[in-house]
């Protein structure tokens, strides 16, 4: 169904941007800025603006029947060269929309924030027409109706988080993080890029040459199962550079560096999600490759339990979250790769809560210490900053995986459904990741127990200048902290497992239209069950396997409760009780602990597999050979060779009469010689 | 051979030769009376004189060709005709030069000017005789006086030593070119070539004697190998002396190896005139190229250039022996005037940079000449950019006329090496213009200026950009000029 | 003890004809190189005399008449520079004489 | 006005402007600078007329002929289409804002170097614009002496070696051509008995493949030392770095396209059957270019050079979509071709501006300008994005459909040139970190001014263009297609409106007479995909040397 307000969703942050940036550019010179209430109010207004169109749009969604639930608006054909069509087309389908109501959501949660978080910082404007900026790049990424204009989203959220995270670019440490950022999303783009070609050609040879979603979706059956594989892996290789999975996952934790929000914005709720997203949305043609699935599965959970084991040594409270972010976004990927990709796109939607409240937490933290992020220099804060104290409590329940909190659920969902996956090629593969990714959520556990043990528990190791003015945040600070908690904590009924009876998993069968077609075409390809949880009916002899289900279902329930409970026990014993059991720990690890605590040094690895050889190969060699000692020299010695040549000539031209008869003579005969013959 | 009745208007094709033979005499007898006491304005003196045998010539052209009645003495066609126009007016022009130059080396003498009208009489002469005896007389006519002109700075070395190495080599080359001439008479009874030529082509004797002859003509057109007194002489001689050989002689010189080339075109099977050429051309353009490239004085650097050219000139008449083909000699003849105009041009700019006492020639002396003397330094810089063939000068649209008829008759390969030679051409040509546009001067020249030399700079200039850039003028009533230049060949007796 | 040909005679001006070359070559004595090349022009002198006589008509005397009167001027032209020349430099040794080089 | 009045004036005004300055007194410099400016501006506002009538089926809209040496069947004719429309544009756009960004780093000779700068944008105009190729090589050459000029009057320490260098390269590329010119000009007559350098009558001249493979390799030589292509490239880098701003700004932004657009416009659709044959070569060179430039512009620290071999790398870009014979990397290398004019001419400008302030390239001395010129940055940093081709930028859609349609053409070349685009971002956001990031180092940062008004005017219409022909390529493209759909007609006869290569290369009337040359892939067989110079061994095939020597000895 065509409708005509689209736009206005990713317009309204758009000319936030626009208004803020040229505010900030005509002050620049100023010292004092432009006014900090303007930019502030029309910061936040347009991704409020965005949320209630993109609410209206939800709506609009809901009275529709589930086959018909897509809205659409195309503005203008952007690039169309022969058969090539590629429109500036929005496509608000349930997929779009349950992402984009999150986004804007949070977003402007977030916004709000940060007008309190930054308040004393000079490019206050600037930070807004950034912001303001990525949430118009979000959005753009949620709603384009076409692989390229996603792929535009996509990049654009990649610059803002450049931008972001290099903010405070006096400091070059920061601005490096955001280069680094930006260049490990383009290695992504460039395995984008060409899944969106090998796609595109195939179905130029096989039907009609598209890129956008619907018609792709509408002939996926045309393609073949090399091609899919193929296509599938490329765009994962660019999921994992933009959802920091491995290998690409390094840049995440160095983008701490930017400002809080912006973390929690960015580099938790959103921007690394739209991995997921974008393995969501080409769903039909990841169910086409079962190799493809396998992939992302083991990515997905080797980066949950790598990212956790990391986090567990982290002593930088923003670092920590970092890695426990990497580790939910494998859980993520999980999900995605043994065929539930409901389940994972649930958890993004959970975790953006939770996440995004334990990062303003964190900032409000932060804030209070006046910039300090050691968790070793905090502790016993609970009493100081109440409200900050509680509802990061709430977060760390939900990332638990506590019942009834968000976590709990979307995390259950994928475990769940892991277990339960089927994989043709190898079948005790799903086992095995349930292992991993079981191991990995009690790791969570005891992280996330850790850092709230020593940030806000025990006695203070505050110094006394931070502790002098320790003070609870501003309004504008806590209050997004407090209805993000209540998200946190309620937002997991929209996806409550079939057999609690609750209502069922509402969020899997309203994405279900988006999801089928994969499910169609992923029956010939020997299938993973992809099916929600409560359309078994569909199935044959569903009767017989719903009861086990129920029954599994249960058990892995508890378990997973009862499992994470112990590690939280664990750890604040570990913690709280006994400072120094980690600590003995640790040395009796030794080398291991210091690998884990150097990020397993995967960033030295490549620097030195790749990016020093790279600088050093194109100096050494590329430039000051290649170029200067070969390519120009052969150019030079062309001229040098004529100039010997012309002082040869010179040479014989010695002045001298009689060689010059001579030489005329030698003329002659040769001529009368040539003439003999 | 019949008497020619030497009654009226018969004398008519005559008439620039005569014209420029008696001028010279008269010169000699205004000279004699006038004594050493004064100087007499010389130029106004002498220019008429080329002025009216270029007129004389140009009228007999478009008066349309007579009757050939001095037979293979003197064959009048138009081929003739165009040369003699070139050469007239390279003769015009040197004598509006030399004046400025003689003053500056304290040197103006009345016989110089009798001296260069005799030569250039010489030379109309030389460019349209089919007969050995006239041929003969014209190359000495054309020669003996350059000789003294060459030396005609009694006071400077260099100037001498130029004229004896000319001198020598002249009278050298001009006895093997008479040995030449006198084998084909021992083999054929007959000094008429035309005739020679075609009663006993197979005749060895005829062969040798006939390649002897061409030596002679290379010689004054001074290409490889027989090219080597050309810059030791272009370089001692007087300026405008130089000026003068470059252009004049090299026209007369050209018109003589095309007609006589044109005579033996039908024994092309007995002669191989084609491969002898296509060698001397690439040898010429290529020695002389590369000898030029590290040049640093302006003169002997344009002596080495016009061997070069000497050399692209050569393909035309490569491709005309090799094909009878009479465009590409129009090809030569058109690129006989750009060229002359070139060179002139070029050296009244360096007579005009040319200190008192001492002349400035070496190329570093130019440097931020450009921003000093900035009218001069244009034309110079139009003279070597069409010097190096670069558009839209009449240097290029020579240089692409004779590729061109190259190419149609097949000679891909020598031109080639044709245009990787001018390629080379441009570093050297160029270097004039770096000095002086790009270089600081170091030193300030003392310049004078000349109002007949900077027209004679300006017309040259001005000519090469209209026959460069409108060669068939699209304006109605501007001869078109192409089309001209072919016409004149098929006539060609 | 046969009658003397054409034959003999162009052999005869061939070889004088390349006496006078190579005296032209190696005398470092401008006059002497003057003179030789004098020697070959009266080689081609005696050569077109000769074949004036096989063939018998007049072009080859005339042009031989011609030839004497130009070996005339050229050594006229000559002697004045040589001569010029040593005002200037006291020689007339051609190896001195070659400051115009390369 | 009629469209041939209109075209010749666009053509003749600057030079016309030059001759009348030089009557003007050489001290009135203010007078030159508004009076260029002026005509400038006024030929941009003509060219705009051109935009008007654009021809749904590809053809001139635009064209004027006359004759101008009938003796030799040279015509004067020149004619505009949607290829050589946004060319000109492009030349006419950037010319006025070059003559305003120079106001101040000029101020020696104003005279002589705007003169030469009118009479430079003659004969780039005159280049894209020709229809006869003689005329068109004309005006290939007559830029040259005024850009010698430019680069060794107003240029920096190394400047005559530079400039020298520049002439030379070119001008043994393009006597090359001038040969095979001819060449051709003769082969047509042999078989219409017509003697003419009408590209349109030309193009339909039929040549056999052996010859071909030369009269390509003489054409190919000549334009890929203009593109410049690796490893033809070496003047670049030299040219750049000593030519004054405006020179740079022209180099780069309009003489290197000339490169390509010679391809585009004789070399293909000229020689269909060598530039097949040529392919693989081509396509290798051009990977390499892409790489290699990028590599090496990473590790530059004259900023300058920088660029300069960024160029290197953009314009392999355009090769690639070029030798893609598709129509996405036609109209992609088309628009790569504007949109690097533009950014990368904006970033010479940009260099300029520090330069004025601060006479050095040096990266290193540089650093932090961020804090203290906010205004510089935001432009620089904008700039460089549209370089690195960020979607919504004009590089984007370049880049994009050069990829897409080199990736159909040719795998390995479509995955190793995606590649370019990470290491894009590496070496332009490498630069932004060092040049504007970080703390302010050099204390002759500090006091540096930002944009002036001037400077903004200057990069503002720049700015604009980016952003629209980012947003909405599709009334350019629009433009474009048909011409390129024609000439890819020419070189790829039967391919599909979609644009991938169509199995059989050579269309009924078009097919060579005889057998194909051994090494020459034989009518309707596909070309050999495989990267790499296999391809061209036709020219080592003895008829074919045979076939150039002609009857010479």
């Amino acid at each position: 169904m065509r409708v005509e307000y689209l736009w206005l969703i990713p317009f309204f942050p758009l000319l936030g941007a626009i208004l803020n940036g040229a505010m900030a550019l005509s002050r620049a010179h100023r010292p004092e800025g432009p006014s900090r209430a303007l930019s502030a109010w029309i910061a936040c207004l347009m991704p409020a603006a965005s949320f209630v169109v993109a609410v209206i749009g939800f709506l609009a969604l809901r009275d529709l029947t589930p086959e018909a639930r897509f809205l659409t608006q195309e503005l203008y054909s952007w690039i169309e060269v022969g058969s090539l069509r590629i429109p500036l087309g929005f496509l608000l389908d349930p997929l779009s929309a349950a992402m984009l109501l999150f986004v804007t959501g949070i977003g402007f949660l977030i916004h709000v924030y940060s007008v309190g978080y930054m308040s004393h910082d000079r490019g206050f404007a600037r930070y807004f027409a950034y912001l303001n900026l990525f949430m118009f790049s979000m959005i753009t990424l949620v709603l384009g109706d076409n692989l390229v204009l996603l792929f535009v989203g996509w990049e654009g959220v990649g610059l803002c988080s450049y931008l972001l995270i290099g903010f405070w670019h006096e400091d070059p440490a920061k601005a490096a993080a955001g280069m680094k950022a930006f260049v490990m999303n383009r290695i992504g783009d460039f395995g984008f890029l060409l899944g969106m070609f090998v796609l595109y050609w195939a179905f130029v040879q096989q039907g009609h040459g598209t890129l956008i979603f619907r018609e792709m979706q509408a002939q996926a059956h045309l393609i073949g199962p090399g091609v899919a594989t193929a296509a599938a892996l490329l765009f994962f290789l660019g999921a994992t550079g933009k959802s920091a999975q491995i290998p690409l996952y390094t840049w995440l934790p160095d983008a701490m560096a930017g400002p809080t929000p912006v973390s929690a914005l960015i580099h938790a709720a959103t921007m690394v999600t739209s991995g997921i997203y974008l393995a969501v949305r080409m769903n039909w043609l990841f169910a086409l490759s079962p190799d493809a699935l396998t992939v992302v599965a083991c990515v997905g959970a080797a980066t949950a339990l790598v990212a956790a084991t990391i986090g567990l040594t982290q002593f930088d409270i923003k670092k920590v979250l970092a890695y426990s972010t990497v580790s939910q976004l494998g859980f993520m990927f999980l999900g995605v790769g043994v065929g539930a990709p409901a389940a994972g796109l649930f958890h993004v939607v959970t975790h953006a809560f939770f996440k995004a409240l334990m990062f303003l937490g964190a900032g409000s933290v932060i804030h209070a210490l006046s910039g300090e992020q050691d968790i070793r220099k905090m502790g016993g804060l609970a009493k100081k900053i109440p409200i900050t104290t509680r509802t990061f409590l709430v977060g760390w329940l939900a990332i638990c995986g506590i019942f009834p909190f968000a976590g709990f659920f979307s995390k259950d969902e994928i475990l769940y459904r892991t277990f339960i996956a089927e994989n043709a090629a190898y079948p005790w593969l799903p086992k095995l990741l349930w292992g991993v990714a079981f191991l990995a959520a009690g790791l969570t556990a005891l992280y996330m127990t850790r850092l709230v043990a020593l940030t806000f528990f025990g006695k203070s190791r505050v110094d006394e200048h931070a502790a002098h003015h320790l003070h609870e945040s501003p309004r504008s600070m806590t209050t997004p902290l407090i209805l993000l908690a209540l998200g946190s904590a309620l937002i997991g009924f929209i996806g409550t497992p079939a057999v609690m009876g609750l209502g069922g998993n509402r969020f899997e069968a309203w994405l279900a239209p988006v999801l089928e077609t994969a499910g169609a075409h992923g029956g010939d390809a020997h299938a993973v069950d992809t099916h929600a949880g409560d359309s078994h009916a569909g199935d044959s002899h569903a009767g017989v396997e719903h009861a086990d289900h129920a029954a599994l279902e249960w058990t892995l329930m508890a378990a997973s409760l009862g499992w994470s409970l112990l590690a939280m026990l664990l750890g604040w014993n570990l913690y709280l009780k006994r400072p120094e059991v980690p600590v003995r720990v640790a040395q009796s690890l030794g080398g291991l602990y210091r690998l884990v605590r150097d990020k397993y040094r995967v960033d030295e690895l490549y620097d030195a597999i790749a990016v020093r050889p790279t600088v050093a190969f194109s100096r050494r060699v590329l430039f000051s050979v290649v170029d200067v000692r070969i390519v120009d020299m052969l150019v030079n010695a062309v001229g040098m060779v004529s100039k010997l040549g012309s002082y040869a000539l010179r040479f014989f031209q010695t002045g001298y009469v009689q060689a010059y008869a001579f030489v005329i003579l030698l003329g002659v005969a040769a001529m009368v010689y040539q003439l003999s013959r | 051979m019949n008497t020619p009745d030497l009654s009226g208007d018969a004398l008519a094709p005559l008439w620039p030769f005569l014209l420029l033979s008696v001028g010279g005499l008269l010169l000699v007898l205004i000279d004699t009376i006038a004594g050493r006491k004064r100087t007499l304005p010389w130029t106004w003196i002498a220019a008429p004189i080329p002025l009216l045998a270029l007129l004389a010539q140009i009228a007999r052209w478009s008066s349309g060709l007579g009757p050939n009645v001095f037979g293979p003495q003197f064959v009048e066609d138009s081929f003739g005709a165009f040369i003699g126009i070139v050469v007239t007016v390279a003769t015009l022009f040197s004598v509006l030069l030399s004046e400025t130059y003689l003053r500056k080396v304290g040197r103006l003498r009345g016989e110089y000017y009798s001296l260069l009208l005799f030569s250039a009489s010489g030379m109309l002469l030389f460019a349209s005789s089919t007969e050995l005896l006239t041929l003969f007389l014209g190359l000495e006519l054309l020669s003996i006086p350059l000789y003294v002109l060459s030396g005609f700075l009694r006071k400077d070395e260099r100037s001498l030593e130029a004229g004896l190495k000319y001198f020598l080599l002249g009278a050298f080359s001009s006895a093997v070119f008479l040995f030449g001439g006198a084998l084909v008479y021992g083999a054929t009874g007959t000094t008429d070539l035309a005739a020679a030529l075609s009663l006993a082509p197979s005749d060895p004797l005829l062969q040798v004697g006939y390649v002897l002859l061409l030596s002679g003509f290379l010689f004054k057109a001074a290409t490889v190998p027989f090219h080597m007194w050309a810059p030791d002489v272009y370089e001692g001689a007087p300026t405008a002396v130089t000026a003068f050989m470059a252009t004049a002689v090299k026209a007369a010189a050209f018109g003589a190896l095309a007609r006589v080339l044109f005579l033996a075109a039908p024994v092309n099977a007995l002669l191989p005139a084609p491969e002898f050429l296509w060698w001397i051309a690439v040898l010429t353009m290529t020695v002389g190229n590369l000898a030029a490239l590290t040049q640093s004085n302006v003169k002997r650097m344009m002596a080495y250039s016009s061997i070069a050219h000497a050399g692209y000139m050569l393909i035309g008449l490569v491709a005309f022996t090799a094909s009878g083909d009479r465009e590409a000699l129009s090809a030569v003849l058109y690129y006989l005037l750009a060229y002359t105009l070139m060179n002139i041009g070029a050296f009244g700019v360096v007579i005009l940079w040319g200190e008192r006492g001492e002349e400035r020639l070496e190329i570093s002396d130019y440097a931020g000449l450009g921003w000093r003397t900035p009218g001069l330094a244009l034309a110079m810089s139009v003279f070597m950019i069409s010097l190096a063939g670069l558009p839209p000068t009449a240097g290029f649209l020579g240089k692409y006329v004779l590729f061109q008829n190259a190419i149609e008759h097949g000679f891909v390969s020598l031109v080639v090496i044709a245009v990787l030679n001018s390629a080379l051409s441009v570093y050297y040509y160029l270097r004039v213009l770096v000095a002086l546009y790009m270089r600081p001067a170091e030193r300030e020249l003392v310049l004078e200026r000349s109002t007949v030399v900077a027209g004679v700079v300006t017309v040259c200039a001005l000519g090469l950009i209209w026959i460069g850039s409108a060669p068939d003028s699209i304006l109605p009533g501007v001869p078109a000029f192409m089309g001209w230049v072919k016409e004149s060949l098929f006539t060609l007796r | 003890m046969g009658e003397i040909t054409t034959e003999h005679f162009t052999w005869l001006s061939i070889a004088l004809f390349f006496l006078g070359a190579l005296g032209v070559l190696v005398r470092r004595n401008a006059i002497t190189v003057l003179m030789c090349v004098e020697l070959m022009l009266n080689a081609v002198n005696l050569a077109l005399l000769a074949y004036a006589r096989q063939w018998g008509n007049m072009e080859g005397q005339v042009l031989a008449f011609f030839v004497i009167a130009i070996a005339a001027v050229e050594a006229a032209i000559g002697l004045a520079i040589v001569v010029a020349i040593f005002r200037l430099r006291q020689t007339t040794n051609l190896d001195d004489l070659s400051i115009l080089n390369e | 006005m009629d469209s041939a009045a209109l075209l010749s004036l666009i053509v003749f005004l600057p030079t016309i402007a030059a001759l009348g300055f030089l009557a003007v007194p050489r001290d009135r410099e203010g007078f030159f600078r508004t009076a260029t400016l002026v005509v400038t501006g006024v030929v941009f506002l003509l060219s705009l007329g051109l935009l008007s009538g654009v021809r749904a089926d590809g053809g001139f809209h635009a064209s004027v002929k006359l004759p101008w040496i009938p003796g030799l069947g040279i015509d004067y004719s020149l004619g505009v289409d949607g290829i050589s429309l946004f060319l000109v544009l492009l030349t006419t756009f950037l010319t006025p804002l070059v003559i305003l960004a120079s106001t101040k780093s000029i101020h020696e000779r104003v005279k002589e170097f705007h003169i030469l700068m009118l009479v430079l944008q003659t004969g780039m105009l005159g280049t894209f614009l020709a229809l006869d190729l003689f005329l068109f090589y004309i005006f290939w050459e007559v830029m040259l002496i005024p850009m010698y000029l430019l680069i060794g009057v107003w240029g920096g320490k190394r400047r005559i070696y530079a400039a020298v260098k520049f002439v030379l390269y070119t001008i043994v590329g393009s006597l090359l051509m001038l040969v095979a010119i001819v060449c051709l000009y003769f082969d047509h007559h042999a078989q219409t008995g017509v003697f003419t350098f009408d590209l349109l009558q030309l193009y339909g001249t039929i040549i056999d493949p052996s010859r071909q493979l030369w009269y390509f390799a003489a054409f190919a030589l000549a334009f890929a030392i203009k593109v410049p292509l690796f490893p033809l490239h070496t003047w670049l880098p030299d040219a750049h770095v000593e030519a004054p701003t405006a020179g740079s700004v022209i180099l780069a932004g309009v003489l290197l396209k000339m490169g390509t657009y010679g391809f585009l416009r004789l070399a293909l659709p000229l020689f269909p059957e060598a530039a097949h044959t040529f392919q693989p070569l081509l396509l290798t060179l051009a990977v390499i270019g892409v790489l290699y430039g990028a590599l090496v512009a990473m590790v530059q620290t004259d900023i300058k050079k920088l660029v300069a071999y960024s160029s290197v790398s953009h314009l392999a870009y355009c090769m690639l979509g070029l030798f893609s014979f598709g129509l996405p990397g036609f109209s992609g290398s088309l628009y790569q071709m504007i949109s690097h004019g533009l950014s990368t001419g904006a970033l010479f400008l940009l260099v300029g501006v520090v330069y004025e302030r601060r006479h050095t390239r040096e990266i290193s001395e540089y650093g932090g300008l961020a804090q203290t010129m906010p205004w510089f940055s935001f432009v620089f940093i904008f700039v460089t994005l549209s370089s690195i081709g960020l979607p919504g930028l004009n590089g984007f859609v370049g880049e994009f459909l050069v990829l897409l349609g080199i990736f159909e053409a040719n795998r390995l070349a479509g995955v190793l040139a995606s590649f370019g685009v990470v290491l894009g971002a590496v070496y332009m956001l490498w630069l932004a970190k060092r040049f504007l990031f970080g703390p302010v180092t050099n204390e002759a940062n500090r006091r540096i001014p930002d944009l002036t008004r001037r400077e903004v005017a200057v990069l503002a219409p720049i700015l604009v263009l980016i952003v629209v022909m980012g947003v909405r390529p599709q009334p350019f493209l629009k433009m474009m297609e048909p011409s390129l759909q024609r000439t890819l007609s020419r070189v790829a006869p039967s391919s599909r409106p979609s644009g991938e290569l169509p199995p059989g290369r050579s269309a009924p009337g078009r097919s060579a007479p005889g057998a194909p040359a051994p090494g020459q892939p034989a009518p309707g067989s596909p070309p050999s995909r495989e990267s790499g110079g296999e391809g061209d061994m036709g020219l080592f095939e003895p008829s074919s040397i045979d076939s150039l020597r002609g009857a010479s000895l």
